[in-house]
């Protein structure tokens, strides 16, 4: 029999495909196309402390073989959310992985307060990839100090249960560095990638295509800068748990990453093209492992970096 | 998968056919398709929305949904450049439907460009529920108006207005709409267009007293509610602005609810704005 | 009569479309499929102090509208390429741009030094995205005082007249910060930017498809980093000429980097699909200009940033 | 743009024919064409290289160019997909050609799978020169023979081997290469295949003292010299090991001046290795 089950910190799960953040909406869009109870996880997009109206419009942009998003975090704040997604969700049978996303320290140690006592949670993915308010708007998950601190301030407050999965950004300069950081601060796992900062400019208009000028580059544009990333900590940390995401769109996509060091992987611009996506990676996926000779998930963990046979 | 049945150039568009099963009994006026364009290696990883123009229940034989096309960036064109027997990966019905009213009321359909398209199987509801129905349809130039005959039968009357004057009256369609409306007492209208044209009319609307429903066009990344790219802010009942997704809560939305031109910024007050 | 010309430092150039460094060969291939005279500039493959393998093969991996290459900077060193390249470039009447790159401080002082009296380059391009191996094979352009260093060495050692191009990679966490310090250091304009660092996982082998691992992502799917690298570079230094590259397969992508701040493109990535690229390119970009009602290049660089109009 | 004029199924491969006009005349045994593939918003940015397997000039007629292509990944499985009347982006000839002896001596041809195809045309050149002309072809299973009878026809014997016995016999090429040369005599080899075959293969002609030309096949992604991407490491007339591209400098080499089994490593001793 082959096993699928995979861990991220101390949260176990029946298979390694989830959602990514921001790109399931609340789950409930996704589960009239197929059972929630078939991912490994929903990943609910990353929820601030207060309400939020999210970027100006256009928010999005096509790219070659990507996207460039700037949503903003629009989203109804963690008690409206905690009131009625997290508790539908549950209801689903649903595995649930919360993200949350401050515009200062303070808001990390607020929302993980309010997460501490909630039910039928599996694991928190800290979103660190935002604007912090305190320091001119320069990202948390871009200084090893402001990434540290947001973590930490997670980690002191969340209590000993729940695992956290710091998510750092590629627009670095080390991520290792920065997921050492996060580390030591009191992550159990770590979500790698966030989308990548691009533009693009309308040459009709003449002006960038979209309202907040810059955003998020998604898709599968970007998978080999995820499967870098993945690689390079995998290699620094070997014993830290990833979550891996970045432009994957089949199973060989989520194998490629699994290889890197991945012990689970989250898809997202994927959905956008088929919502059906996550099912038909998660099946695609298990063929392969099955085809490569594997008996379970683990064993193809940073397969990619074995010593062993001819370089 | 729905494969293409019949694709024919009309105009400036192209009027596309597919066999789409049992699906094309659920689809309503206003509903759109998604469709991936490109191909198996394609770079475009995003589907193109494109509202329904009929759609037939055929039972066992399968169901007929048909589209019109407007060759524009990449995706567009090389969908138009398909050939019968092509199979599209096609996602369908999505969004909300025109609201049809329970009365035998007048209604004005109004479309800008390929937006009429919509409206020719609206009108055909609202025959069936007894409305008349007036048509004004508009572009810039006569091979930008799409307006088959069948369709031109089904309605009571129909005013084409081109910019350049190539058919019907030189103008806009918002230049002959306050006649029609007062002349044939119009009591609601219904447009679909493009977004400055739609709010055009809904000021008009506004301004005269009638019920405007209409089918915005945001871009859309997945055109199912999970990603929140095509928002646009929204008046409640409530009375608050909200950024609601048209791809779920329409593209068929009340006119006089929608904050117009509000592209680039929040508008002030909007739930959640900081 | 519509004005394509454009400058970088003191150079002029009588159109905007260069080749990018790496991508052109010695020249001598290209020149087969269309005259050299055509384009803006040649801008040579980076040439170090000494003849240099490269790295060992795969050295490429195709990718989403893209590739990896780890080329490895194979290349006959500095004293054959004068003799030969240089001499054969010149004889065509190709306005040239030469690329260099070090391993060392020392390395760049050296180069320039042998490049300061060689007659009929129009400007240097300093490649300092290398493995500086005095420090642990950390890339020079990474970190602000080995970019400054580099450039510094360059500067002390070219003599008054000829510009100095530095090229900068995007995988930073500021590119400003860098591009502020290599201007202190002497930079006369940027080339922005160079590849993205990525990687490949062969799932058949399930090892790197790289020999050297990871590589360095060009084409279409870098673009939006590269107009975002471009724009933000642009706004913080307006008076900085840029010669932008990554992903520019058309005149309408070498127009998008144009608008975010360019002054002159090169192109990579595109001519490997199409050895007449860059030709196709500059004709586009001519009728793209005209069309948007541009009598000049020069009007149109940075035209994004224009605060005129609603935003 | 070549049009395709005939696309088939033959066995394992499909052999696909392009009316490429003038340039079909330029085209010797050994070069190459590169293709682009997955159409106009392909995500694929690099061109495919197929060896050319025929090419015949017609005049006025405008030329013919044949291929031979095995669907292997997204990019070959595209064109092998495409329908006649398509037209393709294609550049040939590319690369060097197989050396062709002035004197009438006795070559042997050895090619593996998809490999025999420009095998065909050089040993028709060959025969014209007064050559004797044997050839051995190999693969895994009677599928990935590629032997047309009429090329079967332009050879004085052929030798057939499969891995899992299918057709001829059950072994590799090298099996049978040693007696072949032996009983006929053979001055030269000439070999396409994948590159453990040519490697072996050159062990085989180095120990006879054959002499051994191949056409190697490494990833390209220029295909025209520019990126240095598809080297191998060649020891040239001076001694000196040189990492030589081989889409200009091949991909017809010299067995003997290559450094085999050298991928994931740069040989030591190889110029500028550090
Ligand atoms: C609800 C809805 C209904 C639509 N109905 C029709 C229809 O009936 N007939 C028709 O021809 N087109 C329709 N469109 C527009 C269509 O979806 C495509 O956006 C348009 O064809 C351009 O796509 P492209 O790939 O050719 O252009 P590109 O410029 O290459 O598209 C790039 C991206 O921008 C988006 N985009 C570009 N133009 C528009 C636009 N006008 N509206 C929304 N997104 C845009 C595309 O969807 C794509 O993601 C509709 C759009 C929406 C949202
Ligand atoms: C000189 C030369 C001659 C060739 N002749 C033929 C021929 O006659 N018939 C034929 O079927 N194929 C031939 N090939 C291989 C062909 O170019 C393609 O690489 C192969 O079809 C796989 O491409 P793909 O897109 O299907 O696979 P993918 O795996 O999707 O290709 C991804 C990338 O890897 C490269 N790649 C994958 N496999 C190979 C390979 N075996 N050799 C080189 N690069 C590879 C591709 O070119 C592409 O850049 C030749 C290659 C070379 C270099
Ligand atoms: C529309 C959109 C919204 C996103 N919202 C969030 C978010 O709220 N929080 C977050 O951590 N990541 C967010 N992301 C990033 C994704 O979770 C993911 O890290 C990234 O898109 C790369 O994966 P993909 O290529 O599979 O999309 C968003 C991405 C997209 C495209
Ligand atoms: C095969 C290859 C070789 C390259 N070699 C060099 C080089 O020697 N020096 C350099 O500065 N950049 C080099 N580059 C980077 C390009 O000059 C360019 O910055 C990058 O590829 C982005 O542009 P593109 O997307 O148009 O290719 C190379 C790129 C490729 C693909
Ligand atoms: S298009 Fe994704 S939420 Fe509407
Ligand atoms: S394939 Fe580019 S140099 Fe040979």
């Amino acid at each position: 029999m082959f096993n699928f089950r995979t861990s991220l910190g101390q949260a176990e799960f029946e298979n390694p495909i989830f959602t990514a953040s921001g790109c399931a909406g609340s789950g409930k869009e996704l589960a009239q196309f197929f059972d929630l109870t078939e991912l490994g996880a929903v990943v609910t997009k990353s929820i601030m402390l207060k309400a939020r109206s999210g970027r100006a419009t256009p928010r999005m942009a096509e790219t070659p073989s990507g996207m460039l998003n700037s949503i903003g975090l629009q989203g109804p704040g963690i008690d409206l959310f905690l009131e009625k997604d997290i508790s539908w969700l549950r209801d689903q049978g649903a595995r649930i992985v919360v993200s949350i996303a401050g515009e200062s320290v303070e808001d990390y140690a607020v929302l993980a307060r309010k997460l501490r006592a909630v039910q039928g949670i599996s694991a928190l993915e800290v979103n660190i990839s935002c604007p912090n308010v305190e320091n001119r708007g320069q990202v948390f998950a871009c200084q090893p100090a402001t990434a540290r601190a947001a973590i930490e301030a997670v980690r002191r407050n969340i209590g000993g249960e729940l695992p956290i999965i710091a998510k750092l950004t590629p627009d670095v300069t080390s991520i290792v560095e920065i997921a050492e950081e996060v580390v030591a601060a009191g992550a159990d796992a770590l979500a790698l990638i966030n989308t990548v900062l691009g533009m693009v400019i309308d040459t009709n208009t003449m002006r960038p295509k979209l309202a907040g000028k810059t955003g998020g580059l998604s898709g599968p544009a970007i998978r080999p800068v995820a499967v870098r990333a993945i690689y390079q900590v995998h290699e620094a940390l070997p014993n830290v748990k990833i979550l891996g995401m970045g432009g994957v769109a089949s199973g060989r996509d989520a194998f490629e990453l699994i290889l890197a060091g991945a012990s689970a992987v989250s898809v997202g611009t994927a959905t956008f093209g088929n919502p059906t996506a996550v099912i038909k990676i998660k099946e695609e996926l298990q063929t392969q492992l099955i085809a490569h000779g594997f008996d379970s998930l683990r064993e193809a963990v940073g397969y990619a970096h074995r010593k062993d046979g001819n370089q | 998968m729905a494969e293409i049945v019949s694709n024919k150039k009309v105009g400036a568009y192209h009027h596309i056919v597919f066999a789409v099963g049992e699906l094309a009994k659920f689809a309503k006026p206003g509903n759109f398709v998604a469709i991936a364009v490109g191909g198996e290696s394609s770079s475009m990883v995003l589907r193109r929305a494109f509202a329904i123009y009929r759609a037939f229940d055929r039972g066992t034989n399968g169901g007929l949904l048909e589209i019109v096309v407007a060759p524009h960036g990449a995706g567009s064109t090389w969908l138009t450049n398909q050939s019968v027997g092509f199979k599209v990966d096609l996602i369908a019905p999505l969004g909300t439907a025109f609201g049809i009213p329970t009365e035998p009321i007048r209604a004005l359909l109004v479309g800008g460009g390929y937006g009429s398209a919509p409206l020719f199987g609206l009108s055909e509801v609202l025959k069936n529920r007894g409305c008349r129905v007036d048509m004004v349809l508009g572009a810039s130039t006569a091979m930008k108006i799409y307006a088959p005959l069948d369709g031109k039968r089904s309605v009571s009357s129909l005013t084409i207005t081109t910019e350049d004057g190539t058919t019907g009256i030189t103008g806009k369609v918002t230049d002959v709409l306050p006649g029609i409306i007062e002349t044939n007492q119009i009591d609601i209208i219904y447009s679909c267009g493009p977004m400055g044209m739609l709010e055009a009319i809904n000021q008009i609307a506004t301004d005269l007293g009638v019920v405007h429903q209409c089918a915005v066009e945001e871009s859309m990344a997945c055109g199912i509610g999970v990603c929140m790219t095509c928002v646009l802010p929204i008046r409640g009942e409530d009375g608050e602005i909200r950024m609601l997704r048209s791809c779920i809560d329409g593209p068929v939305v009340d006119g006089s609810s929608v904050i117009w031109n509000s592209k680039r910024q929040i508008p002030e007050g909007t739930w959640g704005a900081n």
